[in-house]
């Protein structure tokens, strides 16, 4: 299982910047966001939050259709499914691969991005924070999202179309934890409600994938 | 006899074919006296005025629309457990009457802001659970579409629901977190003092039996659409073996 | 070691192709599937690989002893052929990926990307994939498409080799691999249409 | 006929037009496949006894 | 030419409706902004052209990697461009089909969404129009950002990177018109470039696209 | 109508991989390219359909007269067997699919989707196209892979009418097609690696 791990981690280096290119696409919604909006800094300051939780999000989104997708069209995901390791643990490692090209990155980049975005300075703690732990529930439940429409042409909008309604628990908790940070307000609970989605989805969904993938692979 | 014997396609198809013209003659009855009831003959609130006439939509449909998840969601699970295809093809049926049942809590609800709160819309919790309601629907209904195989899609959009159901509890819960809304609290619930004016309770109530009714019809003849719309895929790709 | 195959039936898209195909290998053996195109070889191969589940009959084998070879080959464009191997030898949980280097002529090739293989050699490097796993049971659909003779002959080398080693093949084709072993022809085990009742058997 | 709706008329009467036109919709959708597709079943189950 | 219009329509709708799908996307990214920035109206009111325009923006970009992958992969691409049919005349019909199923709902469905952020009623009509102006120049650049990124495994992101530079123009423009037309100010400067962009665009990049797509080919 | 090959060198990733190729193909005629994997076939008619440059060399022929099929089909999966034809018979200004559904024994699978086809049938539907394009030189890269005996039997039949029709073939490929035609063995016009001199050439 390893194995496959860093198998994936050297296509995604290997393939032009799999790390790269999600924390790319986030610096471009956040760059985006004030050519729309306008430049007023009282008001990006108050979207900050929301808009940085939402960036990270759709950065994570881009790149989903692509976890199962190579690997289905050239054969891999058949003889994978007939190896020695569980296709569970498969599901689990593709999103581990996952989390740490796309989330764990841009983790690492938001405080930057929140200089754009003219953060509360009493925020940046809880961004970080927020993000750590939710980008590992966006990847896995992008996972299972994945695993339902592996094999169908054209996936990859329904697949936001599946997965973005499961994202939204995650991104509410996530945005009011920074939301409320940036306020000096008690963030206790969106903390605790975001680690506890986590580690649910990470205890859970690997079955729902796997059972899903062995249905489409049929 | 057990109950599981109306999942035999066969059995269903008489079932139904049986019962279905008492469905929609109740269907219209109660629609009909409810609806002209409600909008004809009742009196205009004081807090609402003639706007409460919406109720007699409003509330039928948004709970229709909750209902016909849930028993998306009991069929869906009965489909995955003892694999009996009727149960499967009557998820797929209710989908999208349960999507019109949202789009319906909606828009009236929509409409009925624009004179009471002054907008159209507003992100309140209960609409924007509403919302993302409709969002699982489509999805749920997009992925059905998108499948050939109808057993896998059978099997992969039961996962969908069962997993969507739990993300759309947890999400209720998120959103009643992030925003205390401006929406009505229950009003009919048993406790006397609580319960809106008898005037307008009887028609709703008959109102909501009416759409209950509507849901089923609907219910069964799209299931028997479905199971005919199968039995027709076995015929050709039979033939075309041969 | 041994795969017994009883009164199998299987299906594509939900229509049966294939029924009452029974058959045993014993190790050291081999046996050629024969059958017109569409006739459900490739089908046939899916379930007895565990991709599909069977419509009916039964497949007994000792488990995880079947490596399965597709029509496509499941290279990564952007690894080396080196790499290739050695993932896969990592996942059966093998070491050593020199035999199937030198048994399919791949040596010179090992640090090429696959992506800049020809289509032969893709092939051989696809080929050479079933030595890493270590499985007994080969199961290969057209193992030999786009192999020149040369490497046919590789290939109908190492086949000769995996079952003087005990193992055991099972292969789809339609042209000759220059080894001798039994033959299948699956044309009559067609699955027959059948009259249709009632609207339960509509779901077959 | 038609009660006094009041200042609120427009948003009563738009209410339950879309919703009726959303209702009749479905129904008559749901009916018309309904009707097309069993059509297709006899054809297709007359075509196959005709055939033997 | 019109055949391959018809057919990637065609092959839009079969494939689990390609029309929809955009639509979805920008659904839901305009649904999500109000869960990360908050329910508040007024704020939701001044951010709405832009992030409007921005989830417009988002949609169209997400299709756009599949404009030519697919035919890539399957080797149609060759078969096209040996065909008698001028590849610029390709390009032109791939971006054309790929604005007739996401610009033009999108355009279509940007009133409604108006009201989920509360945009002012006077900027509706400038909403539409700006996305009417603007999508074919969204299309037709995206065209050509996948023409650059045709054949490259992984090549989504890089696809993202490469095309949302291109789009800041088009964005700026098309988010002005709308926020001015909702404080009542005059729009003629932006909905005049917003027109320039999308003539100059179709008129020009066909033929970068093209040469991109050959070299890609070799 | 002819095609005529002078001196030609074509590269593969930039390196050279044949070099003074030359032949002359005339209507009427069909042309076998022989040579291990990996020689550079499919880069020479890649460079003959003009899907790249040559590196040297002429190839002179009229223009819009060649129909190339690839290792891959051009298949769109979602379409069916009539729809994948006509789309293509619309684009190469022809009409008529009749004779290509016929030729090769497609009649019975017009109204299926590609993705539900086997691999032979995939890739009966991909030759048939050739049929559709209404193009006198054909120039194919492995066309009977997947193909059993009977189709490579029509596959014979499609290309000799074909030529007695004045049209032209350029094939490249392992086994026997089972009709009589001059060879090429490309094998000797391999690249030989030149010194490296100077630092231009190493350009080249
Ligand atoms: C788009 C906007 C709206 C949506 C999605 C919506 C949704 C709902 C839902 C889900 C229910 C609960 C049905 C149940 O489970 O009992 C409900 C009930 C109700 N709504 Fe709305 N609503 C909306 C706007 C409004 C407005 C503007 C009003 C009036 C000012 C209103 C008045 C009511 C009333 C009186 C009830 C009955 C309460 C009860 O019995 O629980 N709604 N609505
Ligand atoms: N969805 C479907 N509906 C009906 N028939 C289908 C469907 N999908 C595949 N088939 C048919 O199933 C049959 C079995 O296909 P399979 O790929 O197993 O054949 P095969 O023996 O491997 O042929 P080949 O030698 O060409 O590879 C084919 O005739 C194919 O057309
Ligand atoms: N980027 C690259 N760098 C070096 N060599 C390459 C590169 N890409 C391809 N090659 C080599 O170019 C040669 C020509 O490949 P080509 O596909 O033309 O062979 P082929 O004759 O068609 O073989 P086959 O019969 O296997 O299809 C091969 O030996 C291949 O390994
Ligand atoms: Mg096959
Ligand atoms: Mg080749």
């Amino acid at each position: 299982m390893i194995a496959l791990l860093s198998r994936d981690l050297a296509l995604a280096i290997r393939a032009g910047g799999g790390f790269g290119l999600g924390l790319a696409f986030f610096l471009i919604v956040v760059v985006l966001v004030p050519f729309g909006v306008g430049p007023e800094s009282t008001i990006l300051s108050v979207i900050a939050p929301g808009i940085l939780w939402v960036g990270a999000l759709l950065a994570c989104l881009l790149s989903l259709d692509r976890i199962f997708a190579l690997d289905y069209e050239d054969g891999s995901l058949d003889l994978l499914a007939t190896a020695p390791i569980p296709l569970e643990g498969v599901v689990a490692m593709k999103a581990a691969a996952h989390w740490v090209t796309t989330g764990l990155p841009l983790t690492l980049a938001a405080p930057g991005l929140g200089l754009l975005m003219n953060l509360e300075p009493a925020a940046y703690g809880w961004l970080v924070l927020s993000l750590a732990l939710g980008t590992p529930a966006l990847s896995m439940i992008g996972t299972f999202g994945a695993a339902l429409t592996v094999g169908l042409k054209r996936g990859g909008l329904l697949l936001s179309l599946l997965v973005l309604p499961l994202y939204v628990p995650t991104l509410i908790f996530g945005a009011e934890t920074v939301g409320r940070g940036a306020d000096g307000l008690a963030t206790t609970t969106p903390v605790l409600m975001l680690a506890g989605i986590t580690l649910a989805t990470l205890a859970l969904l690997p079955f729902a994938a796997a059972a899903a993938i062995r249905i489409n692979l049929r | 006899m057990s109950l599981w014997e109306y999942a035999n396609p066969q059995k269903f198809m008489q079932t139904s074919a049986a019962v279905l013209p008492l469905v929609w003659g109740l269907t219209v009855l109660s629609l009909a006296v409810g609806l002209v009831w409600g909008f004809f003959l009742t009196p205009e609130a004081v807090n609402f005025g003639s706007t409460v006439k919406i109720i007699y939509l409003h509330v039928p449909s948004a709970m229709m629309a909750i209902n016909a998840w849930v028993m998306m969601l009991v069929t869906s699970l009965i489909w995955l457990v003892r694999r009996h295809h009727v149960s499967a093809l009557a998820a797929r049926a209710a989908a999208p009457v349960g999507l019109t049942m949202t789009l319906i809590a909606l828009v009236t609800g929509a409409i009925w802001g624009e004179p009471m709160w002054g907008t159209y819309w507003a992100w309140d919790p209960r609409l924007t659970a509403f919302l993302i309601l409709f969002l699982f629907y489509l999805g749920y209904i997009a992925l059905w579409e998108a499948i050939e195989n109808p057993d896998a899609a059978a099997d992969l959009t039961s996962v969908l629901c069962i997993v969507g159901s739990v993300f759309a509890l947890l999400s209720r819960y998120a959103v009643n977190f992030w925003n205390q809304g401006l929406h009505q609290g229950a009003t009919l619930s048993l406790d006397k003092e609580e319960n809106i004016a008898n005037v307008y309770w009887l028609p709703l109530l008959i109102c909501l039996a009416g759409f209950v009714l509507l849901f089923i019809a609907l219910v069964l003849v799209r299931t028997r659409t479905e199971i005919r719309a199968r039995r027709i895929k076995a015929l050709v790709a039979r033939e075309r073996m041969a | 070691m041994e795969l017994t195959v009883q009164d199998l039936a299987c299906a594509r898209g939900g229509v049966p192709v294939l029924e009452g195909v029974g058959f045993t290998l014993r190790g050291g053996r081999a046996l050629l599937l024969r059958g017109p195109n569409g006739i459900g070889k490739t089908t046939l191969l899916r379930t007895l690989a565990g991709l599909q589940p069977p419509l009916a009959g039964r497949i007994s084998a000792p488990p995880e002893t079947m490596a399965y070879a597709a029509h496509a080959d499941g290279l990564k464009a952007t690894l080396t052929v080196e790499e290739n191997l050695r993932f896969w030898a990592r996942v059966f949980g093998t070491r050593g990926i020199d035999r199937a280097l030198d048994e399919f002529a791949l040596r010179d090739l090992a640090q090429r990307q696959a992506q800049n293989l020809s289509a032969g050699q893709k092939r051989r490097l696809g080929l050479a994939r079933l030595l890493v796993t270590g499985r007994p049971i080969w199961v290969l659909d057209e193992p030999t498409v786009s192999l020149d003779t040369a490497s046919v002959a590789l290939f109908g080398q190492a086949v000769a080799r995996h079952l003087r080693g005990g193992g055991a093949a099972l292969i789809a084709t339609h042209i000759h691999l220059g080894f001798e072993a039994e033959e299948l022809d699956v044309t009559p085990f067609k699955a027959k249409p059948r009259a249709l009742g009632h609207f339960d058997e509509a779901f077959a | 006929m038609i009660p006094d709706l009041g200042k609120y008329a427009s948003a009563v009467l738009s209410s339950y037009a879309i919703s009726l036109v959303l209702l009749a919709g479905l129904i008559a959708l749901s009916l018309w496949r309904g009707a097309k597709i069993r059509r297709q079943l006899e054809e297709v189950e007359s075509r196959r006894k005709s055939d033997g």
